[in-house]
This record gives structure tokens, sequence and C-alpha cells, in this order.
């Protein structure tokens, strides 16, 4: 045991440190600027490092890069299957879209209440969609006039296909309240 | 205390530190130093003191720590593993190709099947390192037998692994294993003595109620083999070899720590 | 190169590769004096000098850069799940080395009437555990992390074709680690190879500390005291267990054909297996009378043999060539260590059988599933 | 020595080595980002994402040049201005409207909030009077409550709804203002829809066409770690439910992510682009969302094989083409390519694709779509692959080679010998194939052996040939006026003729022509009497023969037969023949005796045997040995069982139990390398090949040989049948997945199959396929006029046998019926013959209407029959119409022969009434090239759209009346050729005609009269 000198291990014993990282400990010789960027800072400077390393890969490892969910975008049929002012239901199932057409045109609006989520019903005696669970009401636009909910119902993207056929793109969405709904793909002029 | 403290000397001594740190602060003294390891759940696996010869590589090769180390690894890459892999016949393959082809970080699978080779390599020269130092002798016997059941264990944890990608190489694997079963004296139905079990025409050691169908949970290697060794490999005998790997760790300081020549 | 090449292949034949290790084994690890005279004569303690560990890894380096240049060899060891095993033969010559060579300084010590190496002077030669032992603990901890990541960067987990009941690959092989008890189906029926010996060697591990109650060698590197001891163990830990691990690896192919590391794995390779019984030698051949419809009558010179070995053996070894080691032992250590020992050794010895007479069961009941 | 710090290490050294081991660790943990940073695919999307910026670019500059020419759209501008300027002008009073508009905003927000209160308040007391009702509380004061609410309610909403006219009224009043502008607006913004549309594009794609935030926003979506939130590079896949991968135990959904690196495989305008970016070839029949195999519901992989989850070169298990390819592939830096072991099901080469065909369109193989399948089809019939394989959906399909019954009176022992020793050294293209000096039995010893082997066979057939009695021949048959038959009458659509070469590029139509044998070298095979008398009646020589009857007259077949006699194959006939040598013969017979007999059993039963015994014992034994049975109907075969490995699931075995023999690395390790190998050359897995490329053989007995012939198939034809073998494979296809298994379809799989055995399209072509007989009828019109009538494609098609598109809809079916079992004249000018398939059954028949009706969507077989008054105006009318258009110029009315020549002749109008139908009749005339392109018949005259007066003046009065409405006069026609009656059958007269004044060819100039097709 050659090595271990007393005068050595008094002066640089303390810098073992806790399992977390800790600088040089100062026992009487003061933190001089080249011990501070001692062989031991740099250790654990990089095992530090390592370690957020490892974290960070378990975050990443928790967001898959490919999704086996049901597909976001549908064919809808012809323009002309849509009658002027009604809402139509048969995509509500399957994709979670009503269809709507007005006299200028067609959108496609999210089935979620804004609220928190539930399928709201559409009532057609009373021209509103009620969501169920907390009672907010949204007329035909998907504007809310009742209940809780707080902003109107999402629109998603709806186009025509070179065929002539309405397309509807769930991945991206059109907000009234952040000025969406102007954008030409938010609705489908007819 | 009148000197300049930097920005981690004074969290060092501050109250949160100190609270989790019992003690607190860096150790400077000898007894600051035993402290550190009598207050710590975790360093109080080890003793406070050891002979010198404990802390040489040249005489411990580190193979019983690095076992338990990779077995550390292999919990935590396992248990990511499992937010991804399903056991069932009709998606483990293709799970396992998609840990391959798009998983973030599908390289788990890598760094646990890898680590589960090392492991039984590691398990098998700390036996050898403890043979060869004569370490299972008084008082240290029944720890060796400890750790020969920890080797078994081992060897099962990796067998049991080895079926989940139920892949040609998984599943003929262990169908070479299981199949040995079968010859199990009394218990196998193609064992020796198997056909001597019997009331009239019943048979109790059938291809139905022998040890290799209790393994593998059907006739035939199928979906039953597959959630079997699931279960088994991802919680039945973890929490087995953990509960002989607190017993072989308690043992080895209440033998007297490591052995030492007398 | 490919008469070396060849020269390999042949070498490598069970055989010889198992003949020439049986031989040669005892002279290096020597189990009573008379072997430590000739291991000492032979300049086999040389092996566990700094010398030979360089030259040694160097030839196995040397070996495996060398075989990789062929096709035939590279496509078994770098096949993935065969990787560790590479690494395995390294690392068991490596650790053997160092135990050995520890081993023979502390015996040179000992003879010279010092200390051993591990010696220490309790209490006062203790090291406190903060920082000494952590900190390495911790640093290996770091390296072996990186390791593990480097490893599984480099080289992909294998996968093959998915499960299929009905297509074995040829060949199939269990996991590596259980390629010893495969080998041992080539000889024994699996009630034998796959379950009776398995349950030996596990019981006999455990044994281990209650058989052997020589005090010497407890806690530091020995040989010169612990000769018997080690010598059996290592005959089991190098010879059948890692031994036939490699064998099983690399150089059993398809059909469980046995192939050269630079041999081609053709899976039409043919090899003559017939294989006769015990009691088709005696009847058949030597007698030349059919086999009795009786099974016991049939099966009776396999099981006088059996008993013979089992039951005779032992206590006749222990009145002349075992004398000493039972008088140490007493007659329940003895009884023990010796059924273990002889079991073993009907690995060794069946596979002789089968080699030189084509023998394939002593016993064979097949009726019962008893086959021996 | 006592240790007062109790230390071992030097704290130093730790220092440096912890650090050290950290930085390692650090650095690991780089590599492990970078590693899974860096996938395959994603160099590929970012390659892509370039080139679909550059084409943005580049079409917004071609958009924006068509806008630049486009008047509208610069008119468009001006007016958009002018309404600006004019809302502009009314800027003042807009203000004040908007102003007016807020304060009513406000105002409408506070009362509809009244009312929305109000009414919320009154829900509340009409459901409190409702309880109160139901017995819970007091019914009076909840009344009291509700009334009052009630009323309030309707006041406040009366109020809001008085503000809220007012708000609308000047929205309306606002919008007025607006209105020019805003359609201004819209018409300018359609027309530039795409442009908009395209600039958006880019501005999503093209980092320069960002705004700030979005360029930072573009950087950190694809950094390492955060790629999870929004990524713009990321896997793309398409999961097909029903369409499964077989993983043995289950079935799992595809999953193909190949659009990760194709990226402009389903998008139009990357056909130039180099892989993998290339637009798929066929859109409109693949991925296409129109298309019948849309890519989401369809995949990659169910029609290329492959691996479909895999993200990378190797992984996703791509195949090269052909030898050179791979070397490419593997000496390329980027894709360090190597085949993907343990994947069973690699991508099929292109050459192959068409394999997945055959997976869902095994019924009936689209020929068009898929060329090289059909033709593959076309060999496994022709070769007979099925007669020794057994491959479902080949059940009842006829044995390819002809009977042997009666071989004794067809040819010599000579020739069978000689014949069955090497037959293409006799017909170059035959299908029969060589059994004898193969890689395997070519050496001097088994070649003996190979003789006496074939004498044994032919012995076999001859000694069993049954009786067979000739017509004697007539004298003196013209053997000049022989060879103009075949080349008219027809037997060009089944056979080839001398003269011709057989190994030229091949395709299904081409091969429609080797149905049957080449008509070369008979007279060194046969009689002359012999070919008299099969030509003649085909079916008295061998009952189960698909050679049908072409109802020749005793002069006919006279001249055909010595014509074809008079071809001969002098060295042929001077090869002589080996003796019989009786010695290797014996060993013959032992080998066959001694597999289930003992030796002294073997050596009695041979010394009892004469040598003819012998051969005949022998004979059998290798005919089942080498499955002559498979092709031929042999006497004592009857029940034979295929010899050969069942095909029908052959492409789904693993490649491990294909027996690669010694060609392990000379084959590359593929199954569809292995089919090729084997067809190409059966017996080269006996072989063991050597360094210089010879061959030495393994150790096998004689019997243990392989067996399988030779074809000779050319390249072609190799990857023809290979992309056939491939097909077969044991996929499970969802019926949702698969052609609709309905009425129409399963008619027109039976018709189809019926027409591929008896080779209909050998003579006519139906939708665009078959016709084969056409340039033979080109070159027979050469002969018999000059070049450039051959050339002219109207007259050959009007020569050749009909084109049968429509018929369904044309014929009545029990005319057809009628035609079909006895066929007449029709067209006069055709020398061609529709034969007599007496071999045909009704259902046969039933099954042939049956798919032309529903193939053309005729689903009606009884019909109420059109009748036609003779005194009608319409009648009447059509008569005039018939007479002005110069019907009778071409067509026979009744036995009233046409004006013209008889090159222009059509069919009889006296078969109209009882063969059309009326309403395909109409269409007809409309426009005869819309229903059959190419044809000659001229859309009939009608004088609609002439003034009434000149009309009446010069077409009469009847036609006159219809005059106005094109569709009565096109009736009129129809009318008048139902009411043309007298003899159908005008053959005679025809021939007469023929023989005196022939065809009357326009030599000189061209001729766009003549019709085709009625």
């Amino acid at each position: 045991m050659p090595e271990a000198t007393e005068k050595k291990t008094a002066t640089i014993a303390p810098s073992s440190p806790p399992p977390a990282a800790l600088g040089k400990a100062d026992d009487g010789s003061g933190v001089t600027r080249r011990s501070f960027f001692s062989w031991i800072s740099i250790g654990w400077l990089a095992f530090v490092t390592a370690t957020g390393g490892f974290f960070t890969m378990m975050l990443r490892f928790f967001f898959p890069n490919v999704l086996f969910e049901p597909i976001q975008t549908f064919r809808a049929g012809s323009p002309d299957e849509y009658q002027a002012g009604e809402v139509d239901l048969r995509w509500k199932g399957k994709f979670g879209v009503w269809i709507v057409r007005d006299d200028e045109g067609i959108y496609a609006l999210s089935t979620v209440c804004t609220h928190l989520g539930c399928t709201p019903n559409w009532l057609a005696a009373e021209q509103k969609f009620k969501c169920p669970c907390h009672g907010s009401g949204f007329r035909k636009t998907g504007i809310n006039f009742e209940g809780p909910a707080p902003r109107p119902l999402e629109r998603y993207r709806i186009v025509l296909a070179d065929d002539g056929q309405i397309i509807v793109d769930k991945t991206k969405k059109y907000q009234q309240e952040k000025g969406q709904w102007g954008d030409p793909e938010a609705f489908l002029k007819v | 205390m009148a000197e300049k403290k930097n920005l981690l000397q004074r969290l060092a001594e501050g109250q949160i530190w100190t609270s989790i740190f019992r003690g607190g602060g860096v150790p400077k003294s000898r007894r600051q130093r035993m402290m550190v390891v009598l207050n710590s759940v975790f360093l109080h696996l080890h003793p406070v003191r050891l002979p010198k010869h404990a802390v040489k590589l040249k005489f411990t090769w580190c193979m019983g720590g690095l076992s338990f180390f990779i077995f550390l690894i292999l919990t935590i890459s396992g248990i990511l593993l499992m937010f991804y892999y399903r056991p069932t016949i009709e998606y483990a393959y293709t799970d396992i190709i998609d840990l391959a082809e798009q998983v973030p970080f599908g390289i788990m699978r890598e760094i646990h099947r890898w680590g589960a080779h090392a492991m039984v390599i590691t398990v098998w020269l700390h036996m050898f390192r403890v043979f060869m130092t004569g370490s299972y002798k008084p008082p240290r016997e029944f720890n060796w037998a400890i750790g020969v059941v920890l080797l078994l264990l081992t060897l099962l944890l990796s067998f049991t692994g080895y079926l989940l990608p139920w892949d040609q190489l998984a599943i003929w694997a262990i169908a070479v294993g299981s199949n040995m079963a079968r010859a199990t004296p009394f218990l196998g139905h193609e064992g020796p003595g198997a056909a001597l079990l019997a009331i009239g025409d019943i048979n109790f050691v059938t291809v139905a109620s022998d040890v290799r169908f209790a393994l593998i949970g059907g006739r035939f290697l199928g979906e039953a083999t597959l959630l079997r060794f699931y279960v088994l490999h991802c919680i039945g005998l973890p929490f087995v070899i953990m509960i002989f790997m607190a017993v072989h760790f308690w043992r080895i300081r209440k033998d007297g720590g490591i052995s030492t020549p007398v | 190169m490919e008469g070396f090449k060849h020269l390999i292949d042949v070498l490598a034949k069970p055989t010889i590769l198992v003949t020439f290790t049986f031989v040669i084994f005892f002279f290096i690890f020597p189990p009573s004096d008379w072997f430590d005279k000739w291991h000492r004569r032979l300049k086999f303690d040389a092996l566990w000098g700094k010398k030979s560990l360089i030259i040694i890894t160097g030839l196995l380096i040397a070996f495996f850069v060398f075989g990789l240049g062929d096709p035939d060899f590279r496509s078994i060891v770098l096949k993935p799940d065969n990787v560790p095993i590479s690494g395995l033969i390294f690392l068991v010559f490596f650790f053997t080395w160092l135990s050995m060579s520890q081993a023979y300084k502390n015996d040179e010590l000992q003879e010279a009437g010092k200390p051993v190496d591990e010696h220490y002077d309790a209490p006062n030669d203790k090291v406190l555990v903060w920082p000494d032992l952590v900190y390495v603990e911790l640093i290996s901890l770091v390296l072996c992390s990186a390791f593990f990541l480097l490893w599984s960067i480099g080289l992909a987990a294998p996968l093959e074709e998915p499960a299929n009941p009905s297509e074995s690959p040829n060949p199939a092989k269990a996991p590596w680690y259980f390629l010893g008890l495969q080998e041992m189906l080539v000889y024994f029926d699996p009630w034998m190879a796959g379950v009776v010996l398995p349950s030996l060697i596990i019981l006999g591990l455990m044994a281990i500390p209650y058989l052997d109650n020589n005090p010497e060698g407890a806690g530091y590197y020995s040989y010169k005291n612990r000769k018997l001891s080690i010598a059996i163990f290592m005959f089991g830990w190098l010879v059948l267990w890692v031994l036939l691990i490699v064998i099983g690896t690399f150089l059993r192919g398809p059909n469980w054909n046995f192939f050269g590391p630079f041999e081609y794995w053709d899976s039409h390779k043919v090899e003559a297996l017939t294989n006769v019984n015990l009691s088709e030698f005696i009847y058949v051949k030597w007698m030349g009378t059919g086999l009795p419809g009786n099974i016991l009558l049939r099966e009776i010179w396999g099981i006088i043999i059996t008993l013979g070995y089992f039951m005779v053996l032992p206590p006749l070894l222990a009145k002349t060539w075992l004398k000493d080691m039972y008088a140490k032992l007493g007659v329940a250590r003895y009884s023990i260590f010796i059924v273990l020992i002889i079991s073993a050794l009907t690995l060794p010895i069946k596979m002789y059988l089968r080699w030189m007479f084509n023998l394939k069961y002593i016993i064979s009941i097949p009726e019962y599933f008893f086959n021996f | 020595m006592i240790n007062q710090q109790e230390r071992y290490y030097n704290i130093l050294k730790l220092n440096k080595w912890f650090a050290i081991s950290s930085l390692l660790f650090t650095f690991v943990w780089l590599l492990t980002f970078a590693n899974d940073f860096n996938r395959p695919w994603k160099k590929y999307q970012i390659e892509f994402r370039n080139l679909e910026i550059e084409k943005t670019k580049s079409d917004i500059a071609s958009a924006s040049t068509s806008l630049d020419e486009n008047e509208e759209y610069a008119e468009l501008k001006v007016s958009f201005e002018n309404a600006q300027n004019e809302v502009d002008s009314r800027q003042e009073e807009i203000t004040a409207l908007e102003e007016k508009i807020g304060t009513l905003d406000a105002d409408l927000y506070a009362k509809n909030q009244n009312y929305q209160f109000a009414k919320a308040d009154m829900d509340v007391a009409k459901y409190n009077f409702e309880q109160a009702q139901h017995g819970h509380g007091d019914l009076a004061s909840s009344k009291k409550a509700l009334d009052k609410l009630v009323a309030l309610t309707a006041d406040t909403k009366l109020q809001a709804e008085v503000i809220e006219g007012q708000v609308e009224a000047a929205n309306e009043e606002l919008k007025g203002i607006r209105l020019t502008l805003k359609q201004a607006n819209d018409a300018l913004s359609s027309i530039s829809r795409e442009k908009d549309l395209l600039e958006r594009k880019l501005s999503k794609i093209d980092p320069e066409a960002m705004s700030f935030s979005n360029k930072v926003a573009n950087i950190i979506r694809d950094v390492p770690v955060l790629d999870f939130i929004d990524p713009y590079y990321d896997v793309k896949q398409v999961v097909v439910k029903d369409i499964q991968d077989d993983m043995i135990y289950m079935g799992v959904p595809k999953v193909d992510r190949c659009m990760t690196c194709h990226l402009g495989i389903d998008k139009k305008g990357f056909e130039e682009a180099p892989q993998p970016y290339t637009t798929h070839p066929n859109l409109d029949l693949y991925l296409g969302a129109n298309s019948p195999h849309p890519m989401n519901e369809y995949g990659c992989t169910g029609c290329h094989a492959g691996r479909g989850r895999g993200t990378d070169f190797i992984s996703a298990a791509h195949s090269p083409d052909h030898a050179k390819m791979a070397e490419r592939w593997e000496n390329d830096e980027e894709l360090k390519w190597h085949p993907l072991h343990h994947w069973d099901t690699p991508m099929l080469p292109m050459k192959y694709v068409e394999a997945s065909c055959l997976k869902c369109h095994a019924g009936s193989i689209p020929v068009q779509e898929s060329p090289t399948l059909a033709m593959g089809m076309s060999i496994v019939e022709k070769g007979g692959c099925f007669g020794c394989h057994q491959i479902d959906g080949f059940e009842d399909t006829p044995k390819p080679g002809p009977g042997l019954r009666k071989i004794a009176q067809k040819t010599s022992k000579d020739f069978a010998f000689k014949w069955i020793l090497e037959p293409r050294g006799f017909r170059e293209n035959s299908w029969m194939p060589h059994f004898f000096n193969q890689v395997n039995n070519d050496d001097p010893e088994s070649v003996e052996r190979s003789e006496q082997e074939i004498h044994a066979m032919v012995e076999y057939l001859f000694d069993r040939s049954e009786d067979y009695t000739m017509d004697r021949l007539p004298k003196g048959g013209d053997s000049e006026n022989g060879r103009m038959l075949v080349n008219s009458l027809g037997c060009l659509g089944c056979h080839a003729s001398e003269g011709e070469d057989p190994m030229e590029f091949k395709s299904v139509n081409s091969m429609r022509r080797e149905h049957g044998p080449n008509l070369v070298k008979l007279g060194s095979k046969t009689t002359q009497q012999w070919i008299y008398n099969w030509i003649r009646d085909p079916q008295g020589y061998h009952t189960a023969t698909i050679m049908p009857d072409l109802r020749l007259t005793k002069s006919e077949a006279a001249d055909i037969s010595a014509y074809l006699i008079s071809s001969r194959d002098e060295n042929f006939e001077d090869q002589s023949v080996p003796g019989v040598d009786e010695s290797i013969l014996n060993v013959i017979v032992k080998e066959f005796l001694g597999s289930n007999l003992r030796k002294e059993e073997v050596d009695a039963r041979i010394s009892g045997m004469g040598l003819d015994d012998k051969l005949n014992y022998a004979g059998g034994k290798l005919i089942r040995q080498y499955g002559c049975f498979s092709c031929h109907d042999i006497d004592g075969f009857e029940d034979a069982k295929p010899i050969g490995t069942p095909l029908t699931t052959e492409a789904s075995k693993l490649i491990s139990k294909l027996d690669f023999g010694y060609f392990h690395d000379e084959l590359p390790h593929t199954k569809w390398d292995w089919f090729r190998q084997k067809v190409d050359n059966p017996r080269i897995f006996d072989m063991i090949p050597q360094e210089d490329e010879s061959y030495k053989i393994k150790v096998k007995a004689p019997l243990e040989k392989l067996r399988m012939p030779h074809f000779g198939l050319n390249d072609q034809e190799l990857d023809a049948i290979t992309t056939v073998i491939m097909g077969w494979v044991k996929d499970e296809i969802p019926p949702s997945k698969l052609p609709a298994q309905n009425e129409r379809n399963i008619a027109i799989e039976a018709g189809e199959k019926l027409i591929r055995q008896y080779n209909c399209q050998g003579c006519h072509a139906i939708d665009g396929d078959g016709g084969a007989i056409q340039p033979t009828v080109a070159s027979w019109l050469g002969e018999i006029a000059d070049e450039a009538t051959s050339e002219d494609r109207g007259i050959v098609l009007s020569f050749a046998p009909p084109m049968l598109d429509t018929e369904g809809r044309k014929v009545q079916p029990d005319w057809l019926l009628k035609f079909l079992k006895n066929p007449t004249m029709i067209r006069p000018n055709l020398a061609a013959r529709m034969p007599t398939f007496s071999m045909m059954s009704d259902e046969d028949w039933n099954a042939i209407i049956k798919y032309f009706q529903l193939k053309d969507g005729q689903t009606l077989p009884y019909e109420n029959p059109h009748t036609v008054n003779k005194r009608s105006t319409s009648y009447k009318a059509g008569d005039v119409i018939a007479e002005m258009g110069g019907c009778q110029n071409c067509h026979f009315y009744g036995n009233e022969k046409p004006k013209q020549a008889a090159v222009t002749w059509g069919p009889n109008l006296a078969l109209t009434k009882e063969r059309l139908r009326p309403e395909w009749l109409m269409e007809w005339f409309k426009d005869p090239q819309n229903v059959m392109p190419g044809t000659k018949m001229p859309a009939p005259y009608i004088p609609s759209e002439e003034p009434l007066e000149s009309v009446r003046e010069v077409w009469g009065k009847d036609v006159a009346k219809l005059h106005s409405d094109p569709k009565k006069l096109l009736q009129a026609i129809l009318d008048f050729s139902w009411g043309v009656s007298g003899p159908t059958d005008v053959s005679k007269i025809v021939k007469a005609h023929l023989e005196s004044e022939g065809y009357g060819f326009v030599i000189e100039e061209d001729d766009d009269w003549g019709d085709e097709d009625w």
C-alpha cells in the first residue's frame, strides 16, 4: 500500500463525493480554478450527462415512431351526396366526423366536445349539438352557445380529390377562435 | 465558514440535501466516510471496512458485482421492452421486427439480449472465482449452495426469455429443451417408470398431464407456452431470483464478508 | 493455407479433440503428485507465466483473425448468438490463467514460508469501503454500461424466420449455454442427458463445500494443497462444460453432424450413425442367437454391468486405489463423491464406447422408456 | 504496518479513471443517439423533399405562365380592380354602416343574453312544473312561476329578434356594396386556385419559402429526441387488416412501410425521378384511390412480396432482377446489399412480379395486364406440366399430347424410336420434351441403356395398338391446291406451317399457333392415307382429340393430305436405329423386377420371358417411370396417378425444401432461380459442378436419377413459366379482396377456360386479344391478290375470322347455339371456315354463350322477338334508305347476289331476323366504328339534316314522315332488314361466283368500301 500516503489522502480524499455529484470539497486549501476543472469535475459532469442521456432515451422511448391507429384520412363520397342544411351522421361512428353542408359549401366537424372530450348528439329538432356529459351546446356551425364548452367544435381539413370525391383529413384541424376557419381547406366550396 | 463557498457546497450543506443524505455534506473524516456507508440504504449492503484484497480486481474480478449490475440493466431494459412487446403468437414476432425497424431506441432489445448472455458468463466466472479462492469453505457452504440456485435461476431466466421473439431460433431451442422434460423419470410421459403410474386403463402421466405440460401449457408449443414463459420470465423467476439474491448478499455479510486466508 | 485449414478440421474432430484434451488435461491440472511431477517435467507450469498469457492470447487472436478470412468459419463465428461464445473462449482462458498464476505464486510463497498474497493482518489491514470499493464499483459499472451500449450498437440481435412447428431448422440448437447438455443427448437417452445429469450437476455443485473437507486454501488462490478438488472442478468446468459448448456451437452442423471450423455446412453430408445395443452385441454378434423375448433376460448383461459399475466399483476403489481418500472423507462423503464422479465419467465412457464400438445403449428397454 | 487512513487506492488515479470511463460512457451515449437518429430511410426523405420542392417550383412557374397567358384572368383582374375602386369610392358609406353594425351588435349581445338567461330560467321552471305534475312540489306556485317566465322569455326573445333583424339588414346592405368585389374575387381565385395551392404547398416544404418562425420550427421538429412531436421525416405505413402475412401459427395484418422511402410511388409527376422516388408505372390499375387496387386497401407486399415492415434497403428484402443488378447493389457503397436471411418471401424481381396476379385472378387471367403470366399459363397447358404435377384448376384440361392407342396405323416403330430419342431433332419447337441425352444420362453407358429403354416403350405402344380402319385415299390430290387450302381454311389458327421461325419472339398470341403441331415433315412421319383420314374425321382416330372438323370434302382432304405429305426430312429418315440388345434389356427388366422380388424369383421370372415379353414388360414399367401417360392417352394407364411433385402451392414451400444439391454457390439462393434452373435444365441437380464449368455426376442408379424431361424453353418462356410457378402460393386471400364471385365473373371464368382449351382466339380476336391467324391471312392475301392488299389492314381484317367483341349483345342466343353446333356461311367473302367442334357438349356451348352474354351485360336469355309490318311507314322508309344507301352493293338479299365484287361482300341480310338483336343493330347503325373498330361497314346515310322539302322530293313521303327523328330513320332500316327474306345459305352461289370471277380485288386504287363484320 505504498500509494496511500497520509498527506495525499488528507487533501484529496474528501473529494470522493456522495452518489450525486458534488464538487471538490473544501478542507482548508481553498478552491482553485485548476482543481475545479479537475478530473473529478470532468468525471461527474460526464457521468451526469450520460445519466441524463439515459433519461432522455427513456422519454423518447415512450413516443413510438408509427401508430397502428385507424387511418386519419378518409374519402367521404361526392359532394352531391350531402343535402344543404343537413348534418350528415354517417361518418360519426367510424371516423368521428359530422359532415355539414350549408348554402355555400361543406365542412367537417369534429365530434369531440371541446369541454371534456365527450361526443355530443345532434338534435335535429333543436338544430344543435348537445353534449350529454355537461350539457354544452353547439350550433350547426360548431359555435358553442351554451353550457361549459370553452370554444367551438374543431373543423377538419376537407378537400376535393382529383376524382371529385371529398377527402377528410383528421390530422389537420382548424379552430374558429384562432381564425383558422377562414383557411381554404377548412371549408369546401361547392 | 468565512471562506467563499461555491454553489455546490451551499447545496450540499443545505436543508434539502442533508435531509436526503443523512449527515449531509461531503465526508471528510474517517468517521464520516463510515457513516456514509451506514446511512445509505443502498451502500450499507457493504460493510464499512474491508480486507484490502477485497478491493483488488485481481482478487475479486468484480464478477459478482457485475452480475448484479447486469441484472439491474436487464430489469430496466426488460421493463421498457414490455411496453412494446405483446406475448401473443400473432404479434410477438412482428413486435420484435418493429423494435429494429421503427421503435425509438429499439436497441433496448440488443441491450437486453446481450446483457442476458453476458450475465450467464459473469455468473459462471463468479462461481469459478469463488471456487478457485476456496471461498465456499466453512462457514460459507450454504451461501455457495444459494449461489448454485442463483446460477440455475439465471439460466432459467435466459431460457424463458429465449422463446419470446417467437422465431425459429426461439421455438426450436425451447422445443429441444422442453422435450427433455417429457423424459423425466416418472413425471414425464416418455420417462422411465411413467408407465407404471397407472390404475387400470388410466395413465396418470400422459402428454397432457406431465411436467412438460406444466411447463409449456399444452401438448404442443403454442400460445399458452408463450404466455407461460412470458409470465415466468417477467414476473415469476425475477421474483424468486430477487429473494435468493437478498439471501445471498445477506449471507455474505453474515458469514464474515469476503473470504480471507485464515 | 488450405492445408492448414484442413489440418485444423481434422484436429477438431471430436474423437481427436476430446481424446487429446483428456490425455493432456491432467498433466496441465495435475490431480496428484505423480501428475504434478510430469506436469513440471513437461514444463506445463510455464503456462501460468506472463509470457504464456501473451503468447496464447496472441495465438488465439491470430487464429480468429486468420479464420475470419474463411467464409465458412466466418459464417459460424459471426452468427450473432455465437459471438458471446467466442468471447467466452477468451474470457475463460484469461481467468483460468489469472487464477492459476495467482495460485502458483501463493504456492511458492507458502513454500518459502511467507504469507500468501491475500494475507492480511486483521483488523489493522482493513480498507474503508467509502471511497475505495464504492468508487471502483462505480467505475466498473460505468465501463460495463458503455460496453453494453457499444456491443448493442455494433451487433444486431438475431431474428430468424417466424416460428414454424412443422419445420425444424437444420441444425436445431438449444440456447448456447445448454449445448453441453445437447451434446450429451447424442450419447444418452433424454432422461439421462436432459434430466438426471443436469440434476446431478446442480446437486453436485451444491455438494462441493460439503464433500471437500480440506480446510486448506480458503480465501486465497492456491493449487498445491487442493490439487484433486481443483483438477476435478476444472475437468468438469473446462472440459465437460465449456469444451462441449464450444463443440456444440461451432462444430455441430446440419443433422447434428460434425463439421470442422473451416468446413461448409452441407446439409447433405452423410455420416454412418448405425449403432447397436449391448444386448445385440452379446446375443447376436457373439453368441449368434436371436434376442431373447424376455426383456429381463435380454438386458441382463447390461444390468449386471451397470450395477457393477455403480455398486461394486465404489467399494472396490475404496479398498484399493482410493484408500487414502476413503479414510479422509469417511463413508458418507465418499459414497456421494464417488457416485457423482462415476456418473460424470459415464459421459466420456459412453462417448468412447460409441466411437469405438458403435455402442448405443448398455441397457435398452424402450418398452418402458428406459435406455442407458 | 498500521494504516490509519484505511485507504488503498490513490484517489487521484481513481478520479482519472472515473473521468475517462465517464467520458467514454458519454461518448457511447452520443453514439447510441446518433445510431437511433440516423435511420437509413431518412436520407431518402430528405432527398425526396428536395425533389418535391423543385417540382413544386417548376409547377408554380408553369402555372403562372399559363395564368399570364390566360386572357380571362387578365380581364378578371381588371374587373376586380374596378370593383375595388368602386368600393373604395363608397368608403364613407361603408364606415358608417360598420359603425352602425358595431353598436347594434353590442345591443344584440345584451338582448340575447337577457333572452338566454330568461330561457334558461324558463327551462328550469318548466322542469319544476312537470315535477309538480308528477307529484313533487307545489303545482300552483310552479305554474305561476312558469307562466311568468314564459312571458319574460317571449318578450326578451322578441326584443332580441328586432335587433337581430336590424343587424341583418345592415349586413345585407354592406354585402350589397361589396357584392361585385366579392364576385370578382371569387372568380379570380377559382382560376388561380391551382397556383395558390401549389404556393401553399411550397411554403410548407421549402424552408426558403417559410416565415422565420416556421424556419426555426422546421429545424426543431426534426432534432434528435424532439423528433416525436411533429416530425417532417417519419416512418410512413399502410396497415391492411385483411391481407395477412403468414406467421405460420396465424396471419398477421400486413404492415407496409415501403412508402417511407418510395415517396413518389402514388404521386403523379415523378415518373422520371430516380428510384426510390419513381411514380408507380400504372396508377390507374394500382395504388390510385380509384384504381381496383388502392394503396390503403392492398398495400405493396401483397403483390411485390418482401418484408413490408422493413425500413431499410436490406431489411425490406429487396431482390435484384438479375445477376448484374445484384453485383451492382453489392458494390454500391450506400446499399451494400446482401440477401436478407431468415425471410422466406423476399421481394419478387420485377420480371416475375406478375406471379402475384395469380393469387386472385387464377380463374380469369388478365392477359393484357399480365402478359408474362398469361404466357406462362399457356406453357403449362401446352407443355403439359399439369400432367405429371398435380395442379389445382387443371383437373379437366385435356392431355396435350396425341393419343397413342392406334399409333401403329399412324407411323412406324423407327420413327417412334427416333422421335422419342430426340423430338426437337425432328421438329424444333415441339412441346414433346427430351428424356434422353440429358446431363445425367448422356454418358456412353447411359446412352446404350436409353436406346433399349426406347425400344421397350415403342414395343409396348405398338404391341397394344388398336385396329383403325381407314378410308381409301382418292387418287390424285392436288398438292398446290392443298397448300392454298391450308393457308386459307383456318388451319393456321392452331398450326404453324412450313418456313415459319418458331423461336422468334413469343407472346400468348403467337403461342396460340402452337396449339397443334407444326405442319412440317409429315412425309417422314406418317402416310398420306392417315392424314386424309385424320383431317376428315379426327375423332375417328382419337376420340378425345380437340382437333375440330373443318367439314372437308373428299377432294379437299385429298389435296391437303397430298400437300402435307410432300414435306419430308431426308436426314432424319436416314438416321439408323440401333438394334435390340437383350443383355442390356435384361439389366433393365431385372431392375424393375428386383424392386419387389428376391433374386431367385427375378431369375426365374426372367428366364421364362421371351424377348417380346421383356420389351413389353420393361416398356410398360418405363412408361410409368417417365410418365408418358401424363400427356398421351396410352392403353393400360387410364388410372395412373401423376408422377411429379404437386405444384399447387409450390412457391409457398420453404426454400430449405428446395434441394440446391451441389449448386449452393453457382445458383443464387432464391426460389425463382431454383425453379427457373429446374425447368431450364431439370436434371442439373444430379450433377456436381466443377471448376471448369463441366459437371460430374452423383452416384445414382439409373432408376434413381432425376427424370423430369427437358423442354428446351427460351429465356422468355423460362421467365414466363417461373412467373407462373412463383404464383402458385397458398396465401389466403379474403373474399373482400378477390374479384367478386358474381354470376358474370363466374361465367367469364368458365367461358375463358373453354375458349383457351379450344383455342378460339387462334382465329377470333376478343376484346383486343387473339386473332393469331391474322398475319397468315395477310400473307395469303398477298399471294392471291398483291402486296398492297396484304398490307391493307381493313381488307385483312375482313378476310380474317371475325372479332367477337360484342357478340353477346349482338346475336340471338338461340341462333348462336344453332350456328356453333352446325356452322354455316355468314360472311361470303371469308375463305376460313368455322370448324365443327363435335366433341363439345351442350354444357360447353351454353357456357360459351353465357360468357358472351354476361360479358356484355346481357342477362336475359329470352327476349320478345322483334316483328315487322311490311306495310308500315317505317318498313317502307327503310326500303328507300336501303335502296339509296346501296346496301345491296355488298349484302346478299336472300340468294340475290350483291352488286359489287366479292371482296366487299357482307353477310346475307336474310340472316338478320334470326341472327341479330335489334338493340345491337341500332347501336351498330349509329356508328359501326364505335362498335367494331376497323370494320368496313359505313354508317348508313340518313337524311335527317336535309330540308323536309328536298327529302320528300328525293326520298319519298315515308322517309319524309320520319325525317326529323334520326332514331326513327335508323329503326326504319332495321325494320327493312328484318323483312328481307329468302334462303340463308348462299355457299353454293358464293363458291360458283368465286370459281368463275374470283374476289375481284381492286389492285390499283385504295378502296374504302367493303365491310367486315356483320
